[in-house]
């Protein structure tokens, strides 16, 4: 009887809340102390079509979504069809025998039906048809046993806001369907859940987790256009903009976005616009900007599959390369890629604290996959008091008033970095001008200047440099298979590896979150031990190869390469290993 | 009080002599020193073209940004820092050319910012290709037979967009166009000066001349109601042998969009702490909402 | 003669139960039967966003672009296929903030386009953000308290653009739809038409109710005179209580911008032959004016 | 006597017409038979400062500025002051003797002084001072002793749209000036240029070559906003629009020039935007759509230094990477970067074709340097009969009309080219879309579909990287130091090569214009057999090396790097040898 391990599906149509129930119940079971993992599935369409919600529960931490749903809560005929041929012999449907489903075909395969009537508890309990999920969770909890205050107790929080009717009505709703399934079908499932005992922990996305970071870091600015995957930043920080002292901005286009977060950066505040890949196209010729005036700013892209609009609310790691190299000219960027809802929340905080130290636009690139997808994790991991700010130099108002002589803004100085004065102070004021420009920041064509000054400004690279961090290894250290990865698909790779040592293999993997300035030898370190290296990427090219060649002249043995706006998944990461490595 | 010298900076411009821009410049140097304002005090945000260049002449805060973003760059100062006069001043192909989306929305936005057309009806920095408010038949470059298009009407959009102050003066009338600056800083709102500037240069017909047979003062008119929203679109919408100048347009009372702004409330954004005293503990009770 | 079922393709639209983008696009292919145009003879283009998928829904060519910029991609196609009836179809974000900047130029083009735009005051597909028409005080994800921006009046914008025809109508009101439509492509220039269209998921406010309570028809007032501008500003004004609906403004006999392009009196650009066949001769003479 | 060999400034402040008079020179002694090279070099700003014109005269074909200056011709003092340095003994000042020119510091060099009161002989025929320049170059003619009847014919034909009098005013300047030089100095200067036999070639600079060639491929449709180094493209266009049946259009800004562009290319023209660095970052966006919605179009880049505005006037080779990997997600496209007036030439018909084969966009990237020096080129180079127009797969009318089932534009073919209608024919009815699409274009977003959506798209550049052409190697084939180029540093980097070659070195080059697809193997081939790879680039980083490495493995040996803005010569080539080769 397989206990708390488990791979549940909800599948339904976009409005039936599958999203929010999938991660209510993740919630709940978080409460029992187990750990889970969340991953919504839906398309660019508000109502119908079909939709869901993967969720993972284990009683160790879980970094991935993956492996065969043991119990499919279909809240439509579309989706056993969907997702039937998945489901491993001793796995359930559960679904409203309203839906024509052939439960001989499921009993053929050794799948067990659970024809639970959801419509009709919900309709009998006085509900409407939008709280057929809540009686599918009922129903679930039912099944697998698990601990109903948990639900309950998730149900309260997050209806709270509509009043206490509403929670009331939910909870019966769901009291009902569990009632429901323990009468009818007793304990005939096999899969069980139950709580454990276990530090509360946190259910969080990775824009979330984003959020988080920049709030501690004081982010007092963020402006965006709303594009998914991105959209989720922008709104959770204004619905907190009033409580927290920080402005938020619905610009009219990115454009505008990003150079309201640069003159913002310019005024002496931490600034950051959000956005995916198309907005960032649009930014492109502002990034320029932040980088020829020295202005600090952050920007977050949320990858999703292109070219243009492509899958608008699916998964990739396509531009990389784009990011590294976007608008015309040369100039200091530093771009990091966080791979788990810890390092959203590091990324958070570091993004603000590199972008002011090195007066540079700095990026930090997600996707899809790890915006949205939820994780539990420790409290402990969003760690405030490691949450140094570092501002970088900074005029204070005494410096200033001592200063004699005028304010040099683009001072030429060994590290490339100049004391930054923010404006407002008498002896601050200075022009700072996208034209080519001198110290005191007035435009110059003079060659000298000219050659002096992009070097100053390169020269940033230099320390910057230094301290990005190496990548993270993480499996066996005498490996036959390394991994090479960036950003989100961390996780899979990580239970991947897991499952390779486990049967016996020696694999691990070298994950970079540091890649601008790229850290070259601190990457070839693990690499050239590496016996093996399989290139995994959510993308066609395999641009993290390319870059790592460009870089260090190392060329990967075989690239695992996925594109179709679906998360790479473990199983999907083994099923594909080069034969010379099977 | 300060003094137009106080925004003196050793730097020559670049304009060609004669041009409109230099009316331009020290009518907004006599308008500081008129309102008493102090370099540290001001904000210029320009973007690229010759008139663009101004700050960089002028002592004063200054961001020279991009072609056609000097209103997004200068809403970024303005809600860190609403402390700061911040003042636009950028090309007709930088404000209504390339940059027409910003113009729009930063009027609806009412974001208290002067924004200061160098209205030359030409593009002079790239040398001459015709620009929004060129008129029909114009013959340049880019438009070799005349352009086709319509002009941009500056003032009938403003209004059109719910600009709170909407006004048009002439480079080669120093103390008017200083005067319609001053008014146009002392409004509280988003205020436009459409600054009328030969480009001696490039637009040949265009002139001096030309625009002084042709200006008009609305100021001068009797019984000019400027806070009729329907009769300033009239207004606006003359052009040709008369050109009103003037404040054609002001509604005064409307809240800005910094006065709605509840994170604005507790003073300048960027003299807040960076992280709250009591940030600890809001953070723990963040953190719990996730759990 | 055509006939709306020409229009269907196998392709179930993925709006909401409800939508008024159904009205929109029911109302559009009547109007193209009512006109007997043939799917072949019509390019759709549209941005992105809920409504921006009619194209997809509909048998005809079509251009689905992206987010903001439908107009230049349309004027590009008109200008080099002008026997096409080309018909912009975009939402309130796309085309009036966004795409901002083009619909202002487009308007003083006056380039033969109807521009259909479906105004739901939110951004649908992206669930549900205020739009630049949304109202002051509309609460959504990113104006939790409120919206603090005046609204576009998109019918006043246009007026003041240059626009030639300038209307709007109601999703719920099909035929009165279908027929503004009409009207539109009938037009020589530019055409505006303002397309109310409830969004029932997202706005719980501007629903078909409340249109229904506020709309009324431009045509139902005797003596309103659409060729006159200012009656037309003064009516495009109103909002709120009372919603015009209709054509506020038309001007006819203004030269569209294909009328005026020298190249294009050749006849269609697409069809001329890649190079002339005196092509070689005049080759010689181009170089010969570089010795 | 030096004689048909040498190299003039014209300096002077903005508006003086430094760069007309300076190209009706080049004219005039292409005229008489001599190969020219040059080289205007002017401020952002439009009056006033300091430009300059340099020239350089040859009888055999020359490829790049360079040289110390025999001849300054200064109309202004400053033009003195900047230039003084750089002219050798035996070489000479022409100025007036208005101006404060100490001829004793020249005297002390062994420069030689020609004070010609350039402006009273204009004064006293009558004309205006926009005319001292005229009077400069009819100077020069008697210093040098070079046939007047060239320059007269030169200055007939430039003025002749301003009327007979004009002309005849000029001409009666440029006689006077003659005149009073051959009187004043007899023939004092040894430096002497006369007409050679040869064929009648043109004198004519990059983008003046591009358009050319745009021309000849039946290009209808040029879209642009104004900005330097691209401005001349649409204006060249739009002069001559009219007679060519072309539609031209300055835009509201680069996003609506590119999407006007794309949607005459959608609707069956041949089309084109032109821009520069920062316009090109507003165009990434459409660049994605094109590449979705498989849209042949043509775009030029310009490149100018940056970041940001940088030096408006200036050149640089920084967006190289850019370019490469401009907008999300990924599809394929064309870059072609030619290094010569040739090559531009060329790159005009080719782009279109490239873009209509593979329909998808085509990007031809060159640079202010390139694009506004002049060069004598034999007419015969610009040769109609080889420009082939191949539109790639299009269905005609009889093809379509036999159609039976749907039109799939999107069709999986084995090339990934998928044949296209011309929108406006009844069986030609569909859409394009952003999104990702199925066959037929309509959105999908089923992974099996998408997947081969992708392979199909990518699969294009399967065929196009074979038809890239190999880089040219120029030189000694035994060479010691190979050079690495591409785009417009080709012409100094040949001169630098024969310098070496003739003086008993053994040096070569390896030129890529045909950059994307890279075409590894056929950049390789060269450069495996080279013994020490220099690269070469006006950059700070050496793209062009990155780039290599990453596609190659090949590590260059050195670098030549220069971004002050100002072109690359062969001198600072050799100047700057790596120590090992020097
Ligand atoms: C994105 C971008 N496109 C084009 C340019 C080139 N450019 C510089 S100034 C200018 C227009 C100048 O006209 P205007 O704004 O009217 O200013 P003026 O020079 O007339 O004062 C242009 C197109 C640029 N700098 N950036
Ligand atoms: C450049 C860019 N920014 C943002 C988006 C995301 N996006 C898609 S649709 C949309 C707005 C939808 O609103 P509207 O145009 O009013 O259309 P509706 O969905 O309401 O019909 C946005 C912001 C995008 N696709 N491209
Ligand atoms: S070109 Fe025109 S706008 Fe520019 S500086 Fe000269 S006169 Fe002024
Ligand atoms: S979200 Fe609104 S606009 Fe979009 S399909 Fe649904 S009802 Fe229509
Ligand atoms: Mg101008
Ligand atoms: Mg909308």
């Amino acid at each position: 009887m397989p206990l708390n391990d488990m791979t549940f599906i909800i599948g339904g149509e976009a409005g039936q809340g599958v999203e929010s129930s999938g991660a209510g119940f993740c919630k709940a079971l978080a409460r029992g102390g187990l750990h889970v993992f969340g991953l919504p599935d839906y398309r660019s369409r508000i109502r119908g079509g079909h939709n869901f919600f993967q969720i993972r529960a284990g009683t160790r931490p879980l970094y991935s979504h993956g492996g065969p749903p043991h119990l499919l809560m279909a809240l439509t005929e579309e989706a056993v069809l969907r997702h039937r041929e998945d489901i491993p012999a001793g796995g359930g449907v559960l679904y409203d025998p309203e839906h024509a489903v052939d439960a001989g075909w499921l009993k053929a395969r050794g799948i067990l039906a659970f024809p639970v009537p959801l419509g009709k508890i919900v309709k009998d309990a006085g509900g409407t048809r939008a709280m057929v999920n809540t009686a599918a969770l009922g129903a679930a909890t039912g099944l697998t046993g698990y601990d109903f205050s948990k639900v309950a107790s998730v149900i309260e929080d997050n209806f709270r806001r509509k009043g206490q009717d509403v929670v009331d009505l939910n909870l019966k709703i769901a009291q009902a369907a569990l009632d429901y399934v323990r009468t009818t079908f007793a304990s005939s499932f096999d899969y069980r859940l139950e709580p454990v005992s276990g530090p509360p922990r946190m259910v969080i996305n990775g824009n979330q987790a984003f959020c988080l970071g920049a709030l501690a870091a004081g982010c007092k600015f963020v402006a965006a256009y709303p594009m998914t995957p991105s959209t989720t930043i922008i709104e959770f920080m204004s619905a907190r903009a009033a409580r927290y002292g920080i402005v938020t901005k619905h610009t009219e286009d990115e454009i505008a976005a990003v150079c309201m977060a640069i003159g913002a950066g310019h005024a002496g505040v931490r600034a950051m616009a959000s956005t995916s890949g198309g907005g960032f196209s649009l930014m492109v010729e502002a990034l320029g900007l932040a980088g020829m005036t020295e202005t600090p700013v952050v920007i977050v892209e949320a990858q999703r599959p292109g070219p243009s609009t492509g899958l608008a609310t699916r998964t990739e790691q396509g531009d990389l390369l784009f990011l590294l190299h976007a608008s015309q000219g040369e100039f200091p960027r530093i771009v990091l890629a966080p791979g788990t809802v810890e390092q959203c929340y590091e990324a958070g905080i570091r993004a603000f604290n590199l972008a002011e130290r090195y007066q540079t636009p700095a990026i930090v690139i997600s996707d899809e996959f790890l915006a949205g997808a939820i994780r539990s994790v420790e409290k402990e991991a969003f760690d405030l008091s490691e949450a140094t700010i570092d501002r970088g130099q900074i005029l204070s108002d005494a410096e200033l008033d001592a200063l004699d002589g005028p304010y040099r803004r683009y001072q030429f100085t060994g590290s490339g970095i100049s004391p930054r004065a923010i404006p407002g102070h008498p002896k601050a004021v200075y022009s700072a001008t996208s034209d080519e420009h001198d110290e005191e920041g007035h435009i110059t064509e003079e060659a000298d200047i000219r050659t002096r000054m992009v070097e100053k400004r390169m020269r940033k690279l230099e320390a910057a440099r230094q301290e990005m961090r190496a990548p993270e290894t993480y499996g066996s250290p005498e490996a036959d298979i390394t991994f090479l990865a960036w950003g989100s698909t961390y996780g899979p790779l990580r239970e991947a590896v897991d499952v390779l040592n486990r049967s016996g293999r020696k694999a691990n993997l070298v994950h970079l979150v540091d890649i601008w300035p790229f850290p070259g030898e601190k990457v070839v370190a693990p690499l050239s031990r590496a016996k093996y290296i399989v290139d995994v990427e959510s993308n066609y090219s395999g641009q993290m190869a390319s870059l790592l060649r460009m870089h260090t002249g190392i060329v990967v043995n075989a690239r695992i390469l996925k594109y179709d706006g679906r998360a790479l998944s473990p199983d999907y990461i083994l099923a594909h290993l080069p034969e010379e490595v099977k | 009080m300060s003094d137009v010298k106080d925004f003196f900076v050793p730097v020559r411009p670049t304009w060609c002599v004669g041009c409109g821009d230099y009316g331009i410049w020290n009518a907004v140097k006599m308008a500081l020193a008129g309102l008493d304002l102090k370099p540290y005090q001001v904000m210029f945000v320009s973007g690229i073209g010759c008139g663009s260049k101004l700050p960089d002449y002028t002592r004063a805060n200054g961001y020279l940004s991009i072609h056609g973003r000097p209103m997004p760059v200068a809403t970024g100062i303005r809600l860190a820092n609403h402390s700061l006069r911040v003042i636009a001043v950028h090309g007709d192909g930088d404000g209504y050319g390339i940059g027409g989306n910003h113009f729009l929305h930063a009027m609806r936005r009412n974001i208290d910012i002067v924004d200061i057309i160098q209205d030359n009806q030409i593009y002079g920095l790239t040398k001459g290709q015709y620009s929004p408010t060129s008129d029909r038949g114009f013959v340049t470059t880019t438009s070799p037979e005349g352009a086709i298009e319509a002009a941009v009407n500056p003032l009938a959009l403003a209004l059109a967009a719910g600009a709170t102050f909407v006004s048009r003066s002439f480079a080669g009338d120093l103390k008017h166009l200083a005067d319609t600056i001053m008014k146009a800083i002392n409004h509280r709102g988003y205020a436009l000066v459409d600054a009328l500037q030969p480009c001696v240069t490039f637009n040949r017909v265009n002139t001096y001349d030309w625009y002084r047979q042709r200006v008009y003062k609305v100021e001068d008119e009797t019984g000019y109601d400027p806070t009729d929203r329907m009769k300033a679109f009239a207004k606006a919408l003359e052009w040709g042998e008369r050109i009103p100048t003037g404040v054609i347009y002001q509604v005064e009372g409307k809240p800005t969009y910094e006065d709605q702004v509840p994170a604005m409330r507790a003073g300048l954004l960027v003299k807040q702490p960076i992280v709250s005293p009591r940030f600890a503990e809001e953070f723990e009770a963040l953190k719990d909402a996730f759990v």
